[in-house]
């Protein structure tokens, strides 16, 4: 069976370059990075050289990323890690109605401690409105966290804006003021740098990237203070202790430089992709609604709900042809509630629950995208047949079709 | 997949889709929590269900819920059918994920509805 | 050069077999376990699998298994899961002196948020007394935590014993007590049963036993509550966070697949290296102290304090001549203190700091041990030629041999 | 390896080991800190240093501190020993990490100690 994946935004395979350079760290170099001789130092001239690379995709010093076991666990050291060490300047948060399930549990986690959360909305078109946040800011505020790009829709957030806001009312004198974006989902498809953002912090994941998953990187402008989650030896300078995954570190490394190098040229392909198939779906099935706005957007993605059915359906019957999508977050599959990010853009239930993600990747090709809509109208019309709500709104178009037109119009 | 494949036939070609013109009962219940919706619709030939058709909206367990169980309902008696059970269709679907065990239930739950619609035609 | 790596407590290569089994899960088997499709379950049987294994090597059951990204996590998990799970039901914590820093860490955070924490002695053995344990329990404990065996001197505590006690005294109403055990280095070295050992949690870290670094697990009882401290997605059964670690995590569970069926033939060969060179340095090099219990220890390890020397500079040596080993815990290199562990068994600075350790691995030979016995005693021959602690040393025996006898005796 | 080359070389063949029997000072400074110990011994020619030995105890930096700071020393007026600085013992073992810094610091203050101890003999 042909087998088209189209679940990037879930995770990426790991590029062959990528493998192969991780290959030596699993086999004849095998050092802890924390031991003095050898063995050691191998592993942490690589682990550093991997240190060099990941800040550069993101125009950060080496010194200012630490080495983590993934984008949750970025965004739970994030946010933990400042509003431990800010408490005493203040309990507010202000975040985004649409971030990843780590950046929403872990400031519900907060919220039930005593903390206040502003979950600013994002309207029909997927996007915070930088007056929101101006609206939102308190003298107790101590961090703002705003994802770079959705994991869902796509839809980029305007966190340069939010950072312009931030430095100056720190300048003002809220000194304890930080910002925080989730750019999971970002990095390697749009271009990312801290400066131009202006944040303190942000997340960053490496499976999403072309590399393996259980591997991600938090970065922390310098003079950031932050509270260490996870104690113990001295890695990463103290922020995060634990043997240093150092193959997995590697492969980060070398996947990021390849983000880099070749980020122009993968956000051009995949977005070539992504508008055949979305002109291909609006022109072959009725009844769609793309979900988010349709410029600031992720190069790579295409969120759609089709009416009348519900998304689980479709996604098998799609798997059972070969091709991989997924409804929502895949971090969400399990939950039976609707999409609280489609349902943050104003659209009903039924909608949310007929949302399918359609995520693009370097290897995707032309093919790919004829494949898929050839399969893809036939198995929404088939669940449609099932549908009774489709019945019902069948049965109501013939209706007034067959009502006699009103005299004199 | 967390699903038999059995499950996912029944994904990809569901059985007697849709409904009866010539109906003698028909159901329609929906899960309050998850709307979760199915419609049944039944002909009758003396104690036998003659024929059986559904229509589904839902997660994927409810429209194959909908499949088994019109698959089981023709040709049976009305009490034959009074005893299928939640554990019935989960069976008949090469099990299902505990938490979709709602799906079930919403089929069990209807084909009651539809069942207490024949005895009251009847009486 | 000759390459002698015995540093295997530090860190251990990864196993050829266990490479080839992971191989896959970074090509062509890439879903995310989370993922509904075929990519993601295909994943997901793989991380079933694993964990199956993983739960196999201590006894436990799969669904008791918690994977996450190390040692590490694990330690900081089980005390501040437990700890924040039982917080109303008090908030005194028992441990020993001799834990890996991460659990230490956890501890002394803790204990600065306001808890109480008993840290047991060792005595000269570097062993726990059980009947400390019953004296520091008291009604408001609600944790337990001692290492199965220690990373420095490898000295394996009576943790059975003290299952039993705590067993006992839930059993007599002090319901709310648990037992959390840090068996990272004791796993795949002796056998490990969470029955025998009577434990509620215990720590497991993949790279101590053939697997790559970034991969570990946390055994938690049916019905132990913790609270989760990497939230966000549902993965692990909503006790840790995170897209899991797939190739990794396979590797784990080939990792303890293999530890479990050749543990009886590993530990033997090893403890026959380990004793062959405890008796060549017994017989080489004068002023030693063998650290740890000689009985109750791990089989694979070997800690002597050199007198008048201090430890950094003869690993640095050894190193050169292509031999790892390592001074206390890689964890704490970096760290100006004597090792704390040393210091708990009641050794001076002096000895504490001119600690060794030796571990020895799977596919050490005896080869090695004979290239270590020739190339130490000169090592440490040359620094103490440096030491003005040895030389006065030998100036004082000088004088005792020059000094006249005392006449009749 | 966090240190040099030329590093490893001073710990592997440390110059200038031991004692002067004929010295004409000796100084010997320890780090109450860490417990760390530098022994210095001189002999002089006239303005000239003419020999220099050390042992140390301590940590790798302090051991490799003695080395080379000996071997500077040897040939040296005592004036030009009078400004050799931290940083010069840094540069010449290529660098240090920040964290052992007191290595060089216990050598530099082991050497004015032995400057003392030749001003206070002259005057
Ligand atoms: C926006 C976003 N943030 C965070 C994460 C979590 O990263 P990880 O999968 O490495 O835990 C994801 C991926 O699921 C994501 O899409
Ligand atoms: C006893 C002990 N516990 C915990 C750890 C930490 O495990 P990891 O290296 O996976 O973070 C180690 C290893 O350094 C250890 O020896």
């Amino acid at each position: 069976m042909r087998r088209v994946y189209l679940d990037h935004s879930a995770t990426t395979p790991v590029d062959p370059r990528v493998v192969e350079a991780m290959l030596p760290y699993l086999t004849e170099i095998y050092g802890n990075a924390s031991s003095v001789h050898h063995f050691g130092q191998e592993a942490r001239a690589a682990v550093d050289r991997a240190r060099h690379e990941v800040a550069a995709l993101i125009g950060a010093r080496p010194n200012e990323t630490v080495f983590l076991s993934g984008g949750t666990e970025a965004n739970n050291l994030a946010i933990r890690g400042i509003a431990e060490a800010a408490e005493q300047h203040g309990r507010h948060i202000i975040t985004s109605q649409i971030e990843h399930s780590a950046v929403r549990g872990v400031c519900d986690a907060l919220e039930k401690r005593g903390w206040e959360v502003t979950r600013l909305p994002v309207y029909d078109d997927g996007i915070v409105r930088v007056e929101d946040v101006i609206e939102a800011l308190r003298d107790d505020t101590v961090l703002v966290t705003v994802m770079l790009a959705n994991n869902e829709i796509g839809t980029i957030q305007p966190v340069a804006e939010i950072g312009r806001l931030v430095r100056e009312r720190r300048a003002a004198g809220h000194r304890h003021l930080w910002l925080h974006t989730d750019a999971v989902q970002a990095a390697g498809r749009i271009p990312v740098g801290v400066e131009a953002l202006g944040c303190d912090l942000l997340s960053l994941s490496a499976h999403k990237l072309y590399a393996p998953k259980g591997v991600g990187a938090l970065y922390v402008r310098r003079g950031v203070r932050l509270v260490t989650q996870n104690v113990g030896g001295h890695q990463e300078r103290e922020r995060r202790a634990g043997t240093e995954s150092v193959a997995s570190i590697v492969a980060f490394g070398v996947a990021a430089e390849l983000a880099r190098t070749e980020l122009d040229a993968r956000a051009e392909h995949v977005r070539r992709l992504r508008d055949r198939f979305e002109r291909g779906v609006a022109q072959s099935i009725e009844d769609v609604v793309f979900n988010g706005d349709a410029a600031r957007r992720l190069p790579h993605l295409s969120n759609i709900s089709f009416r009348y059915i519900e998304g689980e359906g479709l996604l098998i019957n799609l798997d059972l042809q070969g091709i991989a999508v997924s409804t929502g977050s895949a971090c969400s599959s399990g939950s039976l509630e609707p999409s609280p990010v489609i349902r943050a853009l104003g659209r009903n239930d039924e909608l949310a629950r007929g949302s399918i993600r359609f995520s693009f990747g370097k290897d995707n090709t032309e093919e790919d995208v004829d494949y898929m809509l050839e399969v893809l109208p036939r198995a929404v019309e088939n669940l449609r047949r099932l549908s009774p709500l489709y019945q019902r709104a069948q049965a109501e178009r013939a209706a007034c079709e067959t009502q006699p037109v009103v005299a004199g119009n | 997949m967390p699903y038999s494949e059995t499950f996912k036939d029944h994904l990809a070609h569901p059985r007697h889709v849709g409904e009866l013109p010539e109906a003698d009962v028909v159901a329609e219940e929906t899960n309050p929590v998850c709307g979760d919706r199915l419609r049944l619709s039944l002909c009758l030939k003396g104690e036998l269900i003659s024929a059986a058709r559904f229509l589904a909206y839902g997660c994927a367990p409810t429209l194959a819920c909908g499949s088994v169980l019109t698959e089981m309902l023709e040709g049976m008696t009305r009490d034959e059918a009074a005893h299928i059970t939640r554990a019935d269709l989960t069976r008949a679907l090469g099990g299902l994920p505990a938490r979709k065990g709602h799906a079930a239930a919403l089929a069990i739950e209807t084909l009651r509805a539809a069942l207490v619609e024949i005895d009251k035609q009847r009486s």
